[in-house]
């Protein structure tokens, strides 16, 4: 066409061989955000949306008003779990590699948000997470061995074989199950706790999606009907920068954050670092509590970035510089709390190192044991006939002929 | 026994199913304290409390969200979604979570959650109040899908969905609401009160959701149908002077095939008959079953009479409805074939 | 259950047979507001979009900085446009009771919405309008001969018979088809604009939606992509208090208003008295100046009422007082503007009284040439045919057959 | 002429068009300076300008949305939707909008857009990437709908369908981006190389919107299919030692009636066969067609093949499939029948 184009295209700082720049990132200095109680309205605290809460100063010291009161024990489980998310993760991308299991996706540089939030809820609490959740899991301890068998597809399957690797649930302890639609689970969360409230129950639920996924409709739907009926739930936008291979501008995280689309609707926004497990757990009990008293939903936006691919099928180096991560202003969760331990003399290098084998141990030992209920490659295999099962509460006629039919046609050879 | 139309049927059943199960709420779009705009929910926000039948946001893909959320916490929601032809916004929300939350979750997580929502035309209600969207949710495995024809079973049905443990999508078609419609658009309108399915019991009952009703037994044809045309059929096949033995499906899925088998192998003449499109409609299935089960009794071809492949026109609306007419032509090509 | 449920349900202030209670409306006075310059960032005028902009004051003059430069014709022009689209709507209305069309919906009590911001634009510019908005063909001239052959369905329908009553469209004077599932044509709007971008054109776009049908999700899709492309578009939101039987508290507007939902995408929004028809075209005309000054999407929310039935099939007596309308501070936009030219003595009563005879006279003329077309019970009909044209720009095989079918079952006869 | 896979022909199809007519644009998630998820717009962004190929916000209905807007305001949206398993959450789009425009605004106005997704199964994606949801965008009148099988039709078919005025939906079987599937998962992957439909003029042309194609001429029965499947019904027709007549629908709406019904009243017997769930899927309206157009001269029952009416499972993808034994064993049946 003749006229020249003059349509606004988001653009990220840098692409590949550019110089990382985070320039865009506002950041406020640890401890430098004030907290207001857990009964302030939306419209008087908006500022927590676009200042960044943050506990852990550079000298690794807890500051300010949002500090919680954590005793050193917990703190020290906090690490464990995260050196133990990503040791499993570590041993789960290299399975993928090896072709034992058929896709995978870490939480690599994200961990503070699953284990940090997790922490900050009751086990009658209800969750509703994305796929980069494991940690959550992990936190509850549903068992390593049950999510490996999951991703296997094997005869231990939570999910008889029907999801890919990754799609975890677990109803005892209150995990719901993981979608690959994005967004879908954030009306249920809020439906949930629209339940909790009629049933007059003290639960609460918490929801988990990224970045990208807050332009997806069920994030406004969510966002509506929690601020309509004041539900008692906490909404958690994981803001690693990244959605595949688009930056967090694209899903309109250029002129505003992520937090302050809450305010539009009267749910208050808190903006947080997602590295600071302090910060995090911190940020999310507030929101629990103010929940739990009947004060309503929270929006949080936890600031983390993607360190690793989005999934085994990615290559992030297509569209992003190599050294991105290394050069992101938040750090390692795990590195930032570890020399905060460290500073307190609660922990030392050597008791991580340490931390780092047991950990690697325990996900070999768990591994060993997984594939020992077999692999979608080698015996013992799940029943085929589980693929017509759990399509309805009893299975219907026509399913159980097809069951049939099937059956004959494995034996049929010709 | 009560004289009821359907939408006194359907609030009937609302009204024992929230006095029977603390458990059942029902949340929609002017359901609440206006008691909906077809009125199938009046009064029972006053009788049984604001938490128990919801007015919602307009956000058909929010209701059916949050009503997993309810299910998932214990509940069993009945969502009304106000016109079936608004019920795409919530589509991603059926067919990727509520129908498949129990198989992907390997039983483990499940929603009991019904769906109601009024279908069809023949109100002048032009292309966005007319439609009848039942073959795209018959396609999708996980969701059991219901249309009802008269009163009786209409409460019977909706009960039966409420309890059920899989996810029930239940179409109301609204042009029989208020009383049976034979498909003569000329003739005045008739209430229920003349018709037998409009003695309805006061109390609980239920109909099973897994099997067709033969409405009249016949040897020259069967006519396959559901929802307003069941009505239209018989009148039809009154007209044509066959002796035709009509089938209403009622629960589209599961499909009961036994009966249609049975008819069909017996009278070897087979008339599919729907409102909605035809193209891919679920006629089409009808037929592709019926030819199966029934191909060496079958002595024509298997005729379907249904809307046109084109949107539901305001002002052609008994030109694309398929009229008594249209049906009569439908049985007399069928009978004279072959 | 035996718990006390807690559940928050929102409630209107009244509902039949109580005093009407508007309380609940945060009002400021006239010229109260301050008016920012076109190319401030959201940002920094967040006040806009909690405030209420008026300009007409109790005595009825125009004052504060949103006061336009509009010349006195322009005034009565303006006035006359919704003098004529209530005597259209009084019409048609009675038309549907008397049975010669099926369905109606009147814009009673919102006129200065249409008329007030259509003048707002360019003829370029392109609309995207929502069933309430007759009176934007009115202001663009569209014909109401047109307009009521498509009521009617007429031989001369611009539909060809397929829509009911109210769903008009012109191309020619770029105004949108109307759909009938609210809200889609939002990002309708945002898409068209991106376009122009694209192309480098200088023309915008704009949309409206009821307070009610924001809760949709393509509320959240259209203000997404106009914020990540930064899309010359005005989006605005018709708070005429109610959806049907639903208060806008159902929707969302309880804590938070509507113009607040653009802040959290970083889009301006504006609250104005949409009852106040100098306010409305100066809110508007700051919102295509900056659209089209390349500064991006604008979320005006105008505050009224809806004076009359929601439609036809609709008895609002069974949901809000009767007499809630005369209660409403904002008052009646014809009455308001009307009074405001007489104070500056550029109209008088009797001329008022004469321009309702005219625009009585010259609806009765129009409905008069209009039936001349034909109704849906009168000849001359549309072609029956017509069914099965426009389905694709070309009929297709099979619909070619149902159509020759039709034919033929007309013609048959048993 | 050049080999071509399915990805590098579609991308062909994008430059030629992004190059020929500045009215097209192409927008998606991932699309532009990344070049998609499956590359099928590799290095177009950076070659037309990031105003021609848009990355887009993740919101599938906004995609669709905003592409109708494009379209009204002149220009040719080519929109892609990352998987098929995705394309709900812009359902409403599609059927309120996007199919009825041209309708309900009595022609003055309507939206050339052209949705692209990726769909079915055989890559171990599990139940939300492997979805084949053709069957119910067929039933939605004012929207065509296309599945392609080749390298060859996926170029002339997709510029066909920029270029028509009409709005398309245009599924493309991930599994065979890379070459075609004979059905047989234990047999390594073969590339498109080998085989005739890889070798694809470099320049424009077009392959009609409205035409099936008999892939092989047989005297025994009739395949009728599309898609992946093709593919498999040529092996297995082999392997079964039948003369199969192989007809791919590729144009699955407006169907092309006459080809299949001049088929399967030459061979008598006809088999349909597809990887979507069968109840109401595709393939219902393929039967019912057929016996409605070739009833006097069926030998025996039209026999349906397709994937079970269940979720499309991750472990059991290959007994999901409707892999060659199954296909052979469906030829058998209506071999043997009568
Ligand atoms: C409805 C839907 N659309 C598209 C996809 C494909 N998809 C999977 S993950 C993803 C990116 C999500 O990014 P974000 O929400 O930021 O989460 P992150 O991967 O960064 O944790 C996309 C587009 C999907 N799974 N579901
Ligand atoms: C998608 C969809 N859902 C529901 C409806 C039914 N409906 C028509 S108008 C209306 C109320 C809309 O209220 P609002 O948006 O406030 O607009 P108003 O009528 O007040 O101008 C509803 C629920 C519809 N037309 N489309
Ligand atoms: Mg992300
Ligand atoms: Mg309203």
């Amino acid at each position: 066409m003749t006229k020249k184009p003059r349509i606004h295209i988001p653009q990220p700082t840098a692409r590949p061989g550019e110089a990382p720049d985070f320039s865009y990132l506002e950041l406020s200095p640890a401890g430098a955000v004030d907290r207001p109680d857990t009964d302030s309205r939306a419209a008087d605290i908006g500022f927590l949306a676009h200042e960044l809460v943050r506990v852990l100063d550079d000298e690794h010291a807890a500051v300010g008003p949002w500090a919680p009161e954590i005793e050193p024990e917990k703190q020290v489980e906090a690490l464990e779990l995260m050196v133990l998310t990503r040791a499993f993760d570590d041993r789960m991308l290299r399975m993928q590699r090896q072709g034992k299991i058929t896709f995978y996706m870490q939480a690599l540089g994200e961990e503070a948000v699953s284990i940090g939030q997790g922490m900050a809820f009751e086990p009658g609490d209800m969750m509703f997470p994305a796929y980069r959740n494991q940690g959550l899991y992990i936190m509850r301890d549903t068992g390593l061995v049950d999510m490996m068998c999951q991703c296997l597809s094997n005869t231990r399957d939570m999910c008889k074989g029907r999801q890919m690797p990754i799609f975890y649930q677990n109803r005892e302890h209150n995990i719901f199950s993981i979608s690959g639609n994005l967004a879908t689970q954030y009306p249920h969360a809020v439906g949930w706790a629209m339940g909790a409230q009629i049933k007059g129950e003290d639960h609460i639920a918490a929801s988990w999606i990224g970045d990208g996924s807050t332009a997806e409709a069920d994030f406004h739907h969510a966002l509506t009907f929690a601020a309509v009926y004041n539900a008692p739930v906490v909404l958690n936008v994981v803001n690693n920068q990244w959605a595949i291979s688009t930056f967090q501008g694209v899903a309109g995280g250029e002129r505003q954050t992520f937090a302050a689309r809450g305010l539009g609707y009267g749910i208050p926004g808190i903006r947080v670092d997602g590295n600071d497990l302090l910060a995090v757990y911190a940020v999310t009990r507030w929101a629990a509590e103010r929940a739990r008293a009947g004060n309503g939903p929270t929006l949080i936006e936890l600031v983390t970035y993607r360190g690793g691919a989005h999934s085994t099928s990615d290559d992030p180096s297509r569209y992003r510089p190599r050294d991105e991560w290394q050069a992101f202003p938040l750090g390692d969760p795990v590195e930032r709390l570890k020399m905060h331990l460290i500073r307190n003399g609660e922990w030392s290098e050597d008791r991580h190192e340490a931390l780092a084998q047991e950990s690697k141990a325990t996900v070999d030992a768990a591994w060993k044991e997984a594939t020992s209920y077999g692999t979608l490659t080698e015996p013992p295999f799940l029943d085929v006939e589980l693929m017509f099962e759990d399509v309805f509460a009893e299975m219907p006629e026509h399913l159980e002929l097809q069951r049939r039919k099937l059956m004959r046609s494995l034996g049929s050879r010709s | 026994m009560s004289q009821m139309n359907m939408i006194q049927a359907i609030r009937s059943a609302h009204d024992i199913m929230l006095e029977r199960d603390p458990s059942v709420v029902a949340l929609g779009q002017d359901i609440g304290y206006f008691g909906g705009v077809f009125r199938c929910t009046e009064g029972l926000q006053q009788k049984y409390g604001e938490h128990r039948v919801l007015d919602a946001p307009i956000a058909e893909g929010g209701i059916i969200g949050t009503a997993i959320g309810l299910a998932v916490n214990g509940l069993r929601p009945v969502a009304e979604i106000q016109f079936a032809d608004y019920i795409y916004p919530g589509f991603d929300q059926v067919v990727s979570e509520l129908s498949r939350l129990r198989y992907r979750s390997g039983g483990d997580f499940f929603a009991p959650v019904v769906i109601r929502t009024p279908c069809g035309g023949g109100i002048r209600g032009g292309q966005t109040h007319s439609q009848s969207p039942e073959g795209i949710f018959t396609h999708v495995s996980g969701v059991k899908t219901v249309m009802v024809s008269n009163p009786y079973d209409a409460k019977g049905l909706l009960i039966s969905a409420i309890e059920s443990d899989d996810p029930v999508v239940f179409f109301e078609p609204k042009r029989i609401y208020n009383g049976p419609f034979d498909g003569d658009p000329d003739k005045p309108a008739v209430s229920w009160a003349a018709h037998p399915k409009g003695e309805v019991p006061d109390d609980y009952y239920t109909v099973p959701l897994d099997k067709a009703e033969i409405v009249e037994a016949g040897e020259d044809l069967t006519i396959i149908t559901y929802g307003t045309i069941v009505h239209v059929a018989q009148a039809a096949a009154r007209r044509a002077g066959v002796d035709a033995e009509i089938i209403d499906v009622r629960t589209l899925m599961p499909l009961d095939v036994e009966t249609l088998r049975d008819s069909v192998c017996k009278t070897g003449r087979c008339l599919v008959a729907h409102e909605a499109t035809r193209f891919c409609g679920y006629g089409a299935e009808l037929v592709a079953t019926v030819q199966k089960e029934c191909f060496w009794h079958l002595e024509a071809p298997i005729s379907r009479v249904t809307g046109w492949d084109t949107p539901y026109p305001h002002a052609f609306e008994w030109q694309y409805f398929p009229v008594q007419q249209r049906l009569v032509d439908g049985i007399r090509k069928v009978m004279e074939a072959g």
